[in-house]
């Protein structure tokens, strides 16, 4: 084990980082009727507070130190103590930067957005709550903190996608997060029982450390991993549990910028690299979890083509930016999944602040089939999504193609992962690019009524665009490719972390210089010619998506999901509703009672034959004495 | 033995008192009287004195079943001045026989000599016949006490055949030489003596109405007065048990293999008698008759495991079986009167209009039911505990089950009470009644929590 | 001289309480229950510095048989005599929004219920145990059947003599105990250190598990709860629920393990089975339940279920765990049933479907309850997650598939709850003219005292480790 | 007084006359309806009984037999007594000694 070095003194401003948006929970919760118009002001400022404070620690720790303390003891039994710590390195560094820093700008975003809703307040208290949990799942220094924030994260993700709650789809598609979170969370539960039974412990510590004496490949480290991995399917939205994301774009839009975009969906992926070394030692489910991930990437950028809401798209091309982290995961590539991680965040946080002020813009209308032309009448929010999409497609210099370009070199080696992954950046491309064009050019479709209420949005809304932008174009140079001569930042930071799995693998697959400027040119040639398609299709000849019921065929699979949904509700909820009733009524109330009523049933008839003996009659009740009697004779003379 | 003189001296009393005008002060007189018999009876403790040619022995056995003899008396005569109120012109000879019942049952509890047991039995018999048709015009009256008398003697001249057939191989009525005849000739002993013995525990068995000898037990519960009902089955129950336990424990003591088998089958068969049949039941007192059956079923256990002699454990349950029927009797009386029905029905909405009726009713139920922290409790906690400690696995299993049984025919009394709704009109109780039911509630209480003062006094 | 004490208060207000009248008993009634929680915490105190020496207290009933009432004090036992004293006072004031026929009986056989709950929990002796056991079961029979709602007396009568039952069967396999043990007596410490042969402990293992399967209950004895919670006035199902089945479960700690150990090993694996079916059972049940009170019920059958199999897994962890969790879910159903009154009191319904849209009207409420149904899925930092954990961990040490199976309680609680918290909270008001009143005082500070709980015991258990560990050191290898 | 001793029957001879004649009260009781009749059969019994004893106390030489006949002879004249009362009751009130009438109090 590496040397801790303890800098006590981050101790207090590390522990402050998750308390202040705690405190502004709190605050707003209990006093939201006095802090009507302060409040979402107090909220953002308290976020800003810890992004501050989170600047100040990666300042001050860099990538050398780590802060693991451990505040008290949580769970204890016999010989066993679980305990409440804080851990702070290179890869929480990250995450605490950027769930804090889009935390705050989606914070200032709101309020703008979220102005006129009744709910102002309590909108920004569960915010703050979620980022207080947010920080405790990737502050924690083991996996019960972890699980803390992890089913935190799914609370804030219930109430915020239930946000209003009046309207009941919405809320079914909070508890369907909520459950299919849950699904998930089991997965991660029997994970931590058996990393407490086999490598004794819970913390980060302890189990990195026993794993590592383990031999590769052990069965009770992919037993581990792969329960772990249901946990990450749930809460990152992969095949098979991915249907709740695009459900989830009932909340309000600045929820699924944060939650179901740039931070809490993006916990599974934290988690693995977390646990790196185990996945690394179990090559069976980094297999696995690179298949998942692909087929995510492409199933979802498949349904993302034919989608027609403006949030649904995003939705589905996050769900395919998710698969595509997991598929570098799954290649043992790391960092590049994490590095992705942040670039993805900042421009699709930036992708869907840019929906949410054409949302805005459009008086709550999400149907792109009802926008175009917006580009005269939203410049500052057309720009910035410009910006995003071109990100997303993975065009240089922006900062989707670092990362995106990182991932395919290091799928290069497995050229069918590297065909299906180039396949759905490409897919990614035109859909994003469909979707600008439908959005931004051509002649507005919508009502007059709509159109005259067209008008940029307030500042609050578009600072964090035009901050987020600028992110969207720079963050990528955080990580160089080699071929750039220029020193890759982000790996050099997050090394630490990765170190022992980098052994453990092996020298990773390197391409060499001339194959990955091929590869970029691949990626962008690709990435370009998509968007050709798209201007033909939506530019040139001005076709709009059809209606619903005009589609047919393998389109209208597509545009319904494949009928995933429907198939789970057959399949899963349908039969345990049925069952329940089975249960109710024909166990419960049928077999079981029936055993309990029928044996008071049966005491009481044997009472009321009884009574028909009892004739009345005494010559009878003489006779059957002197029959009893004779018994009695008997019974004496045998014994 | 003093005891025995005077009550009989109060009994005449009362017969004479209708001569000397005296109508109003003879139950206040008797009552006195009986409270100071009880007294006297308790100075004998630890006499242990023969009388008579030794006819009666006074022991602490005796003393100790002769005070609760007394007591249940003492009781039932409080409550038969209210009771007979209608009928002042008979209260000298009701008084009269009921005291008469109770020198019956104190000469079953001190004899010391077959002739004094049979004396005993007939005492009681006789005068509960004429009680339990002492209602002339009442046909079911007149069939209780007919029923009543017509098995009674029948089982009485069984109870004679055995003492003879007893006397006849051992050669004397006392009951200490006849078990020293038994003592002395192990596995000598003729098969004519056995009989006797069968037969004479017969008798006891049907006084006690044990099964198969309950057939009278019902009906003349139903058919007599539901004072003389109340006395029934509570003097006569605890009496006869007294004295079968005394045969067991005295007489058939060296024989009590031959007794096992048969005081066995007779506990079943009792247990599951009273406990389901119980079940169906509308009528009340009929309801209480079969509860006492299986209360009955509960003693058996008792006279089973006799060869451990478990003395405290028979007082105190018979106690505990006095306190509770007496304390339900106390308020069913009053509630039949106002409502002219003996019916369960009877009992509707007592909840609403007298709470405090029906929250006593409701303890003397539990206590009947054996559920803490009444006496009825302990009492059955004893009894199991004897019987387990004798070796009575399945018999005493048994009567677990018919306790739970047991509790829902209880209960069907309370849910009349509190669940159906009834007639607006209170049932008012007079002060005897309620006096009656003060004492055996609050003792009732009193022993479940405190029961040393009883179950260790031998 | 103390555990008297914890006994007697009660018992006087009880009696005091009969004699007043309408407000003045209920007035009463919460004094008396304050002054019995400042007394438990006193008694905390002590217990913590000095042990269970001040508690020690043995009345000798009776010679031949040997009766026994020994009082005294253990972790475990503190532990529980506190849960009571702290949710009567709630109980008692949940009942402050609603007016209440004979409020002075009620209340008085509610004060009567807390001594035998006391007693049942202090008690060293299975005699006086069992006397406790028994006298806890009248007031609440009487309390359900009176105050009850449709078909309360068959309802009511059903769970009487099913419990009785049990109980019944508990005694005979006590007093078998009695008798075999060599001298003739049913104290714990001594019925402990000399086991009955472990040919005979099977049978006895099953008498005593009835008594205490019945009144956890342990599917498929269960069949008396759902329709007696349904028709229980609803402070009496608090009772019910929050307390009374603790002592189930409580005495499979205190009365199963140590006394027929090999047979509990020897049935360990169907008691087991059994609870986790169970867990899974009645959670799939309560998914389609109509009747948000048996709604609760069923979940509370899945709750404890998973209790009683961490019990059978006889680790550390699962007797610890189980420890935590019958305090927890001892708040939380009683909050949750609580939630269940004022609903069912304000809109006039008791269904799940067609009430909805009240969080519009009464925030405050939608919140509390919220937390309240969050504790009991099991949200991490809630107390019903720490109590979950240790459980599912510790059937996970027993078997694995087990623990998945059992596991499935964290999915299938969410889905019931939520179904039930979106159908009758969320959404717009289905029925005409709602009223929706948002909490009154009494209420608010019910709530707000068990919401304080759920996260006090959620981030903070220690203290109930501190106290029940050195128990628990003694009870299992 | 020897001789007289010698010359009487085995005392089993009393024993199966007074065993005989109490089976014929039994059955009398099991077999009659009349009240009166069975009233008579009990008497029977009685007598039977009271045969008994005399002939145990004659072998055995012990009066405490013979003395106990004449308690239960004045008894049973008691309980005579009181059974014919009851019966007159009977009769007046239901016209009948027949004791299958008697059958109201069942169940």
């Amino acid at each position: 084990m590496e040397q801790f070095i303890q800098p006590i003194n981050l101790i207090g401003p590390s522990l402050l980082v998750p308390l202040l948006p705690l405190l502004g929970f709190i605050l707003l919760t209990f006093f939201g009727k006095q802090l009507k118009t302060f409040g979402p002001w107090i909220a953002s400022l308290l976020v800003l507070g810890s992004f501050v404070l989170s600047v100040y620690i990666f300042s001050s720790l860099g990538n050398e130190n780590n802060l693991d303390y451990d505040l008290f003891t949580w769970l204890r039994w016999g010989d066993v103590s679980l305990n409440f710590g804080i851990l702070i390195d290179p890869l929480s560094l990250i995450m605490l930067l950027v769930v804090t820093g889009i935390g705050f700008l989606i914070h200032l975003y709101s309020i703008g957005y979220m102005h006129h809703d009744e709910g102002f307040v309590r909108f920004f208290a569960y915010l703050n709550l979620f980022i207080f949990f947010m920080l405790l799942l990737v502050m924690g220094n083991s996996y019960l903190v972890m699980f803390i924030g992890w089913e935190g994260v799914g609370l804030c993700s219930y109430l915020l996608i239930g946000f209003w709650f009046t309207n009941d789809a919405y809320n079914d598609a909070a508890k369907k997060a909520f459950i299919m979170n849950r699904i998930g969370d089991l997965g991660f539960l029997l994970g931590m029982f058996l990393m407490l039974f086999y490598l004794g412990g819970l913390d980060y510590a302890t189990v990195l450390g026993s794993a590592s004496s383990m031999e590769k490949g052990a069965p009770i480290l992919v037993a581990i991993t792969l329960l772990m991995f249901v946990g990450a399917m749930g809460k990152s939205a992969q095949i098979p549990l991915y249907t709740w994301l695009p459900d989830a774009m009932a909340g309000p839009t600045p929820v699924s910028a944060l939650i179901h975009a740039a931070t809490m969906v993006t916990a599974g992926i934290y988690m693995i690299v977390r646990s790196n070394i185990l996945y690394s030692l179990a090559p069976f489910t980094l297999e696995i979890v690179m298949w998942v991930g692909v087929a995510t990437s492409l199933f979802a950028a498949i349904i993302g083509i034919k989608q027609n809401d403006i949030k649904k798209v995003l939705a589905y091309s996050t769900v395919s930016q998710l698969g595509l982290m997991f598929a570098a995961l799954g290649l043992g590539a790391y960092t590049s999944g994490m590095f992705h991680v942040v670039t993805h965040a900042f421009f699709k946080a930036l992708l869907f602040l840019g929906a949410g002020s054409v949302i805005h813009a459009m008086g709550g209308e999400q149907d792109m089939r009802r926008m175009g032309g917006l580009w005269k009448y939203i410049r500052l929010t057309a720009i910035t999504f410009l910006i995003g999409t071109l990100a997303i497609s993975g065009i240089f210099p922006f900062a989707g193609f670092f990362s995106k370009d990182e991932i395919l070199a290091a799928a290069f080696h497995h050229k069918i992962v590297w065909v299906l992954l180039s396949v759905s950046s490409m897919i990614t491309a035109f859909y994003m690019f469909r979707l600008f064009f439908l959005t931004f050019f051509t002649t507005f479709r919508g009502t007059e009524e709509e159109k005259h209420h067209l008008h940029e949005s307030p500042w609050t809304m578009t600072l964090p665009l035009a901050v987020l932008a600028l992110f969207a174009i720079g963050a990528g140079f955080l990580g160089m490719p080699s071929v750039m001569h220029m020193p890759h930042w982000f790996n050099g930071f997050l090394a630490p972390v990765v170190e022992t799995s980098k052994t453990i693998l092996g020298e990773s697959h390197h391409v060499d210089h001339s194959t990955e400027i091929m590869l970029m040119l691949v990626a962008t040639a690709l990435a370009i010619s998509s968007i050709v398609i798209a201007y033909v299709f939506y530019i040139s000849k001005k076709s709009i998506p059809e209606s619903d019921e005009e589609t047919k065929g393998f389109a209208k699979w597509v545009s319904n999901k494949f009928y995933i949904d429907e198939l789970y509700d057959r399949v899963i909820v349908k039969p345990v509703m049925v069952l329940s009733d089975i249960f109710h009524v024909v166990v419960d109330k049928l077999i079981i009672d029936l055993f309990v009523n029928a044996s008071a049933w049966m005491v009481g008839f044997t009472g009321r034959t009884l009574r028909l003996v009892q004739t009345g009659n005494t010559g009878f009740y003489i006779f059957v004495m002197v029959i009893a009697m004779m018994v009695l004779l008997l019974i004496q003379l045998v014994q | 033995m003093n005891t025995l003189i005077y009550t009989s001296v109060l009994g005449f009393f009362c017969m004479v008192a209708e001569i000397l005008n005296l109508r109003k002060l003879i139950v206040p007189i008797v009552v006195l009287g009986l409270a100071i018999i009880f007294g006297l009876n308790l100075l004998d403790w630890n006499l242990n004195k023969s009388f008579f040619n030794d006819m009666l022995r006074v022991d602490n056995f005796s003393v100790a079943f002769s005070g609760l003899a007394i007591f249940t008396s003492l009781l039932v005569l409080i409550m038969s001045g209210d009771y007979y109120q209608k009928e002042q012109g008979y209260i000298s000879d009701f008084t009269a026989i009921l005291v008469f019942i109770l020198v019956g049952g104190l000469m079953m509890l001190s004899f010391a000599n077959l002739t004094m047991l049979f004396l005993g039995v007939e005492t009681l018999s006789i005068a509960l016949y004429v009680m339990a048709g002492s209602r002339r015009f009442d046909i079911r009256s007149n069939e209780a006490g007919f029923k009543y008398f017509l098995m009674g003697s029948f089982a009485s001249a069984f109870l004679l055949f055995g003492i003879a057939l007893i006397f006849g191989t051992s050669g004397s009525f006392n009951i200490y030489t006849i078990a020293e005849y038994t003592a002395n000739s192990q596995g000598n002993i003729s098969p004519l003596f056995y009989t006797g013995m069968v037969m004479v525990i017969f008798a006891m068995l049907f006084k006690v109405s044990a099964a198969p000898f309950h057939f009278w037990a019902p009906d003349v519960y139903e058919g007599a007065p539901a004072l003389i009902t109340a006395y029934m089955s509570t003097l006569v129950k605890v009496v006869g048990f007294a004295a079968l336990y005394k045969l067991l424990t005295v007489v058939f003591y060296y024989t009590s293999v031959k007794t096992g088998l048969i005081l066995n089958f007779v506990a079943i068969a009792t247990l599951i008698v009273g406990n389901l049949m119980a079940l169906a039941q509308d009528n009340f007192k009929r309801l209480l008759a079969y509860s006492g059956i299986s209360h009955a079923g509960y003693l058996m256990l008792l006279m089973m495991a006799s060869h451990e002699l478990p003395t405290g454990s028979l007082l105190f349950y018979g106690l505990g079986y006095v306190l509770s029927t007496l304390a339900a009797f106390a308020i069913a009386i009053p509630v039949f009167e106002a409502e002219g029905s003996e019916n369960i029905s009877a009992f509707n909405g007592l909840g609403k209009k007298n709470p405090i009726l029906a929250a006593a009713l409701s303890m003397a139920m539990l206590g009947l039911a054996g559920i803490p922290p009444f006496i009825g409790f302990l009492g059955k906690y004893y009894i199991f505990t004897e019987s387990l400690q004798a070796g009575f696995f399945y018999t005493t299993l048994i009567a677990i089950i018919c306790s739970i049984i047991g509790v829902y025919y209880y209960f069907k009394v309370i849910i009349a009470m509190y669940g159906k709704p009834g007639n607006d009109q209170k049932v008012s109780v007079s002060f005897t009644y309620a006096l009656v039911l003060g004492l055996t509630l609050a003792l009732s209480l009193y022993l479940g929590i405190r029961p040393g003062a009883i179950i260790n006094i031998f | 001289m103390l555990s008297l004490l914890l006994l007697l208060i009660p018992l006087t207000f009880s009696i005091v309480i009969w004699f007043t009248k309408g407000m003045v008993s209920r007035a009463a009634a919460l004094v008396g229950t304050i002054i019995q929680l400042a007394f438990t915490a006193y008694c905390y105190n002590v217990f913590l510095e000095a042990g269970n020496k001040p508690f020690e207290y043995i009345y000798q009933m009776a010679v031949k048989p040997n009766l026994v009432f020994h009082f005294s004090m253990d972790g475990i036992s503190m532990l529980m005599v506190l849960l009571t004293n702290l949710l009567l006072p709630l109980i008692v004031l949940a009942g402050f929004s609603r007016y209440t026929d004979k409020a002075n009986v009620f209340y008085s056989l509610m004060l009567l219920m807390q001594m035998a709950l006391n007693g049942v929990f202090i008690s060293f002796d299975a005699f006086g145990y069992y006397i406790f056991w028994e006298l806890a079961l009248i007031p609440i029979y009487f309390i359900a059947f009176i105050w009850g709602g449709q078909d309360r007396a068959a309802v009511t009568l059903k769970f009487f003599i099913y419990t009785l039952a049990g109980s019944l069967l508990m005694l005979f396999g006590f007093i078998y105990l009695y008798t075999y043990s060599p001298q003739n007596s049913l104290d714990w410490e001594v019925l402990r250190a000399n086991p009955i042969c472990s040919c005979e402990q099977g049978w006895i293992f099953w008498m005593l598990f009835a008594a205490f399967a019945i009144k956890i209950p342990i599917v498929p004895f269960h069949t008396w709860q759902p329709d007696t919670y349904k028709t229980a006035p609803t402070q009496g199902t608090m009772l019910l629920s929050g307390i009374m089945l603790k002592m189930g479960t409580y005495s499979l700690i205190r009365w199963l393990l140590p006394i027929v150990p090999d047979g509990f090993k020897e049935w360990q694996y169907v008691a087991i089975t059994l609870s986790v079916i169970g867990v899974v059972y009645a959670s799939v049940i309560a998914i389609m339940q109509r009747d948000i009170k048996k709604l609760l019920a069923y979940s509370s059958i899945a709750h404890v279920g998973l209790i009683s199999a961490g019990v059978f897994t006889m680790s550390r962890v699962g007797l610890q765990g189980s420890l935590v969790q019958m305090f927890a879910h001892g708040v939380n159903v009683v909050g949750l049933f609580f939630c269940a009154e004022i609903i069912m009191n304000r809109t006039g319904s008791n269904q799940v479907e067609g009430i909805g849209g009240i969080r519009k009207i009464a925030p405050r409420f939608a919140g509390w309850f919220l937390v309240i149904v969050l504790a009991s899925v099991a949200l991490p930092l809630t107390n019903g997650f720490v109590g979950e954990f240790m459980l599912l961990y510790s059937v996970y040490g027993y078997n694995t598939w087990l623990s998945v199976f059992a596991g499935l309680t964290i999915i299938l609680g969410a889905v019931y709850m939520f179904r039930m918290y979106q159908k009758v909270v969320l959404g717009e008001p289905m029925l005409e003219n709602m009223q929706f009143e948002d909490l009154k005082w009494n209420e608010q500070l019910v709530l707000g005292i068990i919401g304080i709980l759920i996260f006090a015991l959620g981030v903070y258990p220690e203290p109930i480790f501190e106290l029940t560990e050195p128990v628990l050191k003694t009870l299992t290898p | 007084m020897k001789e007289v001793i010698t010359n009487t029957p085995p005392q089993n001879w009393y024993l199966v006359l007074s065993t005989l004649l109490f089976s014929i009260g039994v059955m009398g009781v099991l077999l009659r309806r009349n009240a009166i009749i069975i009233l008579m059969c009990i008497e029977l019994m009685l007598n039977s009984v009271n045969l008994l004893l005399v002939s145990f106390s004659a072998y055995a030489g012990n009066t405490d037999g013979q003395v106990f006949v004449f308690f239960i002879m004045v008894v049973a004249a008691a309980e005579v007594a009181v059974g014919l009362a009851l019966l007159v009751s009977i009769y007046r009130n239901l016209g009948s000694t027949d004791i299958d009438v008697l059958s109201k109090l069942k169940g």
